[in-house]
């Protein structure tokens, strides 16, 4: 019969008109500014940098100016410059730090793999989406300060992730130490072996300097060391004074202006 | 907002409030118009790109502009209020785009929504695509993101709606369509390389970059 | 040519107007369609040239979305072409993904593991059903059925869109696939809310089709609208449902087998018209199908890595060589054709975009036929601008 | 299906005179393809579409590539006689050759009705200016119209024979053939906060040198660029 596909079309309608009162299934608006939508816990937007601390987000960034994210971005819209001089990460160990980092966000296309191909884990996928702007030119560049958020953040956006990446970090830094320990241990026995004559300062300040490494993650609660710089045996002595966040942390304030 | 309404001496803002509180509303003809406006802006029906499906996404049952009152996507630019540049312009599309903004009855905004409208994003060293819109024409807000999501083009728009609601009809801040000058805009014309001007001095100069962090 | 002795074939198709004035049609009207206009689906252009409603002559005019991703592609590394894939055809990113990391994988000879190649067809099949369902929203709303049929489709399309932000991280961006595998491995809890979504997405249909395909207005509108012949079909390259549509039996799931297409029973639907009615249905039936290869890969997904151990995400450099990657997205054959030189990036890189080359029979399709009904014809054809123009 | 060999065995059994040429690719993908000779093309296309045993009836991608003109150096190890009648030192001699540009075209056939595929053929124009004529294959595959007026836009291959051979991409007025490798994109980096490479050199013309490589003063605390004296366009210019 002539209109009874359309009835029937109409029939459909009315239910749910009906079911939109009470059917969940149909009742799918989420009133935004009130009502918020709970983002996944894999939804990214644009990247950050992760530091160790919040208290002190540019002397423990976790970048080391490495540059790489820079070359792999697809739209290029990363500048860094590397500093000059090297300045002790959160685990002590003197590294370069990125002088300038900007990230254009009227550019970048939230691809992630910025964060894909960062040996680091230094920077990861923010969910902040609520950015819009009047302010196009100094609104939509950010720098290194507004980019650098707490590993706690990370923690709080990325619950899994972040724990599978300190997880790893840890196990890397173990590793880094236990070699460390080793080629300290046997820089020794080979001073000792090599030269017969009392002078034994080798010794101390290398497992003294082993130690001070293993405070500075207690008190940080946060593994940090960088994986790829694996062979550390060479510098722990020297680094060991300083390495402890908690101290570090006014020294090198002065170069981020809040 | 914060600063006094100067042209109703003897009540400030707060004093306002504290009427409005015991049930007297006290207001502008000014200030309605500009509540009136801001929730019933109409969108031109106007897609470019992929951010255009985030605003048809934004537009249905799960996010409902609806509720903000523009819901009234307008096919025709005569009866739009609202340009929502949605997606990469390119050089051949730019001179259709600031010819529709020119068709467009004032008061008009423009939204640029994604990162492609704002500056070209990833596509912005193409030859073809137009390094953001606000080349040619003014924008009121930018949205960035690619695609921003439906929850971010309603939070420009609320964030456009403040800007309405907060306008001036005369003094410093008077809106745009009310400051002196030609609203039209010179619609580029195609090159043999590229577009003529590559750009609108009156209404795009960009600052110069200074770099300040130094270790 | 003269010199083989062979009779060349007039081109098959086209119109014969050749100006305004033509004599044997009186005065003409040009009318000049888009690139702004509310049912080109976004900024596409046709120039018609109309006797009284009837059209003499469709030009489409294309350029209004040419991002240049083919240059972009060629001065980027093979890795950071992949998210570029994802704004071609921007409903269908998961496939546009696989069409491209499918060549790549033929350029450098990179296997893929067991589990990845079943969660591409998971993904794949998602993106069909996204892709089918919006298009039959667009396309009622083409016919004028303003706004309802396409709130029914993106409530559904946002369901899916969340399975994809949660696995994924985007909505519709979502750069999953790699060379050698997949970039995230999907969860127990994801895997059993796509079983979940496959599930009622039946009962979804059977609504849809209750509120729309048995419905007077639309078959009047489509039937005998736009009909295409499978011999032009097949010359003019069309592929995907439009092609099935006439009744040509050519899906690449079935043609070529690639990835673990083999291992699942499926149909494939055809039509037998060719007309605008035929290609709506070819997508309902196909989404049913899509289904059905849905629940036997949830079934049948093996454990397993996702990655390639030997894949390499940075420093990717293929052999010297060239080669031509297709699969069977939701609108057509979408392939990659990539030559390489030995250097990071590709020397020429190449998008063979279903879209654009279904879109070379518009004009014969619409000759004759009425103004209003050009609008139906693209809307059944399912292009996306970010595709055609690329 | 047929090999390669085969077909281009037929295919010069059945024209004699024209060139085929058996183009190997050395990738793993292992798709060989065949180059056909431009005064025979469109004769050759026709037969592989109608051909009982191929029926290449689908004409799947058509494409440009560019390979422009190259400069090869060979270098060849010559043994030199000494003068001073010592042993003869063994020099190695370099030759400059430059290799003619040209441009490709690219065809993937495929058979929709016997299901095969693909066979890929290659046609190659003269140069790159004057003679970058090739014959249109859009009479034998429909396909190949707006693929065609494509690569014409992009790459400036003309096609005889092709029923409207116009700009598809790129506006009319447009003069530039922009796929190939030697063209020159339009300068409008005004704007670019993060360049490198190339960019950063096209953005240098718009900037003075210390605001994009070496970091200024520390003068405002924030970091971002500062907004306050936008100073006339052409001013930054050389």
């Amino acid at each position: 019969m002539l209109g009874s596909g359309l009835l029937q079309g109409l029939k459909v309608t009315a239910k749910n008109i009906a079911g939109s009162f009470h059917d969940p299934e149909r009742l799918v608006t989420v009133e935004y500014p009130e009502q918020k939508t709970k983002l996944p816990e894999n939804y990214r937007n644009f990247p950050f940098l992760v530091s160790e601390n919040a208290t002190d987000p540019m002397g423990t960034l976790r970048c080391v100016a490495c540059q790489i994210c820079e070359k792999e971005c697809p739209p290029q819209c990363i500048y860094i410059e590397k500093s000059k001089d090297k300045k002790p990460d959160a685990a002590g160990k003197m590294q370069v730090y990125p002088a300038v980092f900007d990230i254009d966000t009227s550019v970048c296309m939230s691809c992630q793999i910025c964060v894909e191909v960062c040996p680091f884990e230094a920077i990861k996928m923010d969910q902040v989406f609520e950015i819009a702007t009047t302010d196009r030119f100094n609104a939509l560049l950010l720098d290194r300060n507004q980019l650098a958020k707490p590993n706690s953040y990370y923690h709080q956006i990325h619950p899994t992730e972040a724990a599978e990446v300190d997880g790893r970090l840890l196990a890397e830094r173990k590793a880094a130490e236990e070699k460390a320990k080793a080629a300290a241990a046997a820089a020794a026995a080979k001073a000792a072996a090599a030269a017969a004559a009392p002078k034994p300062v080798a010794t101390p300040t290398a497992t003294a300097g082993a130690p001070g490494a293993v405070a500075a993650t207690v008190s940080v609660a946060k593994p940090a060391t960088p994986p790829a710089a694996a062979p550390v045996s060479a510098t722990p002595p020297a680094a060991a004074p300083a390495a402890s966040p908690a101290q570090n942390a006014p020294a090198s304030d002065g170069k981020a202006a809040p | 907002m914060s600063e006094p309404a100067t042209d109703a001496p003897g009540l400030s803002d707060a004093e306002r409030d504290e009427l409005r509180r015991h049930g007297i509303l006290l207001t502008k003809i000014e200030e309605l118009v500009n509540l009136g406006r801001s929730k019933s802006v109409w969108p031109l029906q106007f897609g470019l790109a992929c951010c255009a499906i985030e605003m048809i996404a934004a537009s249905m049952a799960r996010f409902d502009i609806a509720r903000f009152g523009s819901e009234v996507f307008r096919p025709s630019p005569r009866q739009a209020d609202l340009l929502i540049v949605s997606g990469t312009v390119t050089k051949k599309m730019a001179p259709q785009v600031v010819r529709l903004w020119n068709q467009m009855p004032e008061p008009k905004y423009c939204i640029a929504m994604g990162a492609c409208a704002i500056s070209g994003g990833p596509f912005k060293q193409g030859y073809n695509v137009l390094k953001g819109i606000d080349r040619f024409i003014p924008v009121d807000v930018y949205i960035p993101g690619c695609p921003p999501r439906p929850e971010a083009l309603l939070h420009g728009l609320i964030q456009l709606q403040e800007q309405i609601r907060t306008a001036k009809s005369s003094g410093p801040k008077t809106t745009r369509h009310l400051r002196p000058g030609d609203c039209n805009y010179p619609v580029p014309e195609f090159g043999d390389r590229d577009l003529e001007p590559p750009a609108n001095p009156a209404v795009w100069q960009p600052p110069q970059i200074v770099r300040s962090e130094k270790a | 040519m003269s010199n083989s002795g062979l009779e060349f074939p007039a081109p098959v198709g086209g119109s014969h107007v050749a100006a305004v004035h033509d004599p044997f049609h009186g005065d003409l009207l040009e009318v000049s369609m888009g690139p702004h206009h509310p049912s080109t689906h976004g900024v596409f252009r046709m120039m018609v040239t109309l006797d009284g409603e009837t059209i003499v002559k469709l030009k489409p005019v294309f350029g209004y979305l040419h991002r240049n991703h083919e240059k972009l592609g060629e001065n980027t590394s093979y890795l950071a072409s992949m998210p570029y894939t994802d704004r071609l055809d921007y409903l269908n990113s998961m496939t546009n993904n696989w069409a491209y990391a499918l060549a790549v994988e033929k350029l450098a000879g990179q296997p893929v593991p067991e589990r990845a190649e079943y969660l591409r067809v998971i993904l794949a099949e998602l993106t069909r059903l996204l892709n089918h369902v919006c298009l039959a929203g667009f396309l009622l709303q083409d016919t004028g059925a303003s706004g309802t049929p396409l709130m029914y489709a993106f409530r559904e399309r946002e369901k899916i869109l969340d399975l994809f932000e949660s696995l994924s991280g985007s909505r519709m961006m979502c750069n999953y696939q790699r060379f050698g595998g997949c970039r995230v491995d999907a969860s127990p809890e994801w895997l059993a809310g796509a079983k979940h979504i496959t599930d009622n997405f039946g009962r979804f249909l059977d609504e849809y089709e209750e509120l729309i395909t048995g419905n007077e207005i639309l078959m009047a509108r489509t039937q005998g609208v736009g009909a295409l012949s499978p011999e032009l079909a097949i010359s003019a390259g069309i592929t995907g449902p439009m092609l099935r549509a006439t009744g040509v039996d050519y899906d690449l799931r079935k043609v070529d087998a690639y990835g673990v297409y083999s291992r699942f029973n499926f149909r494939v639907p055809l039509g037998d018209h060719g007309d605008t009615y035929d290609r709506y249905m070819i997508r309902v039936l196909e989404m049913r199908e899509s289904i059905t290869i849905l629940q036997q890969a949830l079934r049948d997904l093996p454990a397993g890595p996702i990655m390639d151990p030997k894949a390499k995400i940075r420093g990717f450099r293929p052999k010297a060589g060239e080669a031509y990657g297709r699969i069977e997205g939701p609108k057509g054959e979408i392939g990659f054709y990539l030559i390489s030189d030995g250097s990071p990036n590709p020397y020429r890189y190449r998008v063979r975009p279903p879209s654009f080359v279904n879109l070379t029979v518009l004009e014969d399709m619409c000759l004759g036929q009425t103004i209003a009904d050009a609008v139906i014809i693209l809307g059944s054809v399912d292009i996306v601008l970010g595709e055609v123009d690329r | 299906m047929e090999t390669l060999e085969q077909i281009r065995d037929r295919l010069l059994a059945r024209f004699p005179g024209a060139e085929v040429t058996l183009v190997t690719n050395p990738g793993a993908a292992a798709q060989h393809s065949l180059s056909l000779g431009l005064a025979h093309a469109a004769a050759m296309a026709l037969f592989l579409r109608d051909d009982a045993e191929l029926k290449l009836d689908y004409c799947s991608n058509v494409t440009g590539v560019d390979w422009p003109e190259k400069e090869i150096i060979e270098s060849t190890k010559v043994s030199v006689p000494d003068p001073a009648g010592g042993p003869a030192k063994i020099v190695e001699q370099k030759t400059k050759r430059i290799q003619p540009g040209s441009l490709e075209v690219v065809y993937h056939l495929y058979s929709m009705a016997k299901k095969h595929g693909p066979v890929i053929i290659r046609l190659r124009t003269a140069n790159r200016t004057d003679r970058a004529n090739v014959p249109s294959l859009t009479p034998v595959w429909r396909s190949c119209e707006f693929q065609e007026r494509e690569v014409f836009d992009l790459f400036g291959v003309k096609f005889d024979g092709h029923p409207d051979l116009r700009r598809i991409l790129m506006w009319d007025e447009f003069t530039a053939h922009p796929m190939r490798k030697d063209y020159v994109e339009p300068d409008d980096y005004e704007w670019e906060p993060t360049p490198h490479g190339t960019v950063l050199d096209k953005a240098k013309a718009h900037y003075p040198p210390s605001a994009l490589v070496a970091a200024a003063p520390a003068a405002p605390a924030h970091g971002a660029p500062t907004h306050a004296a936008p100073a006339p366009k052409e001013a930054p210019k050389p």
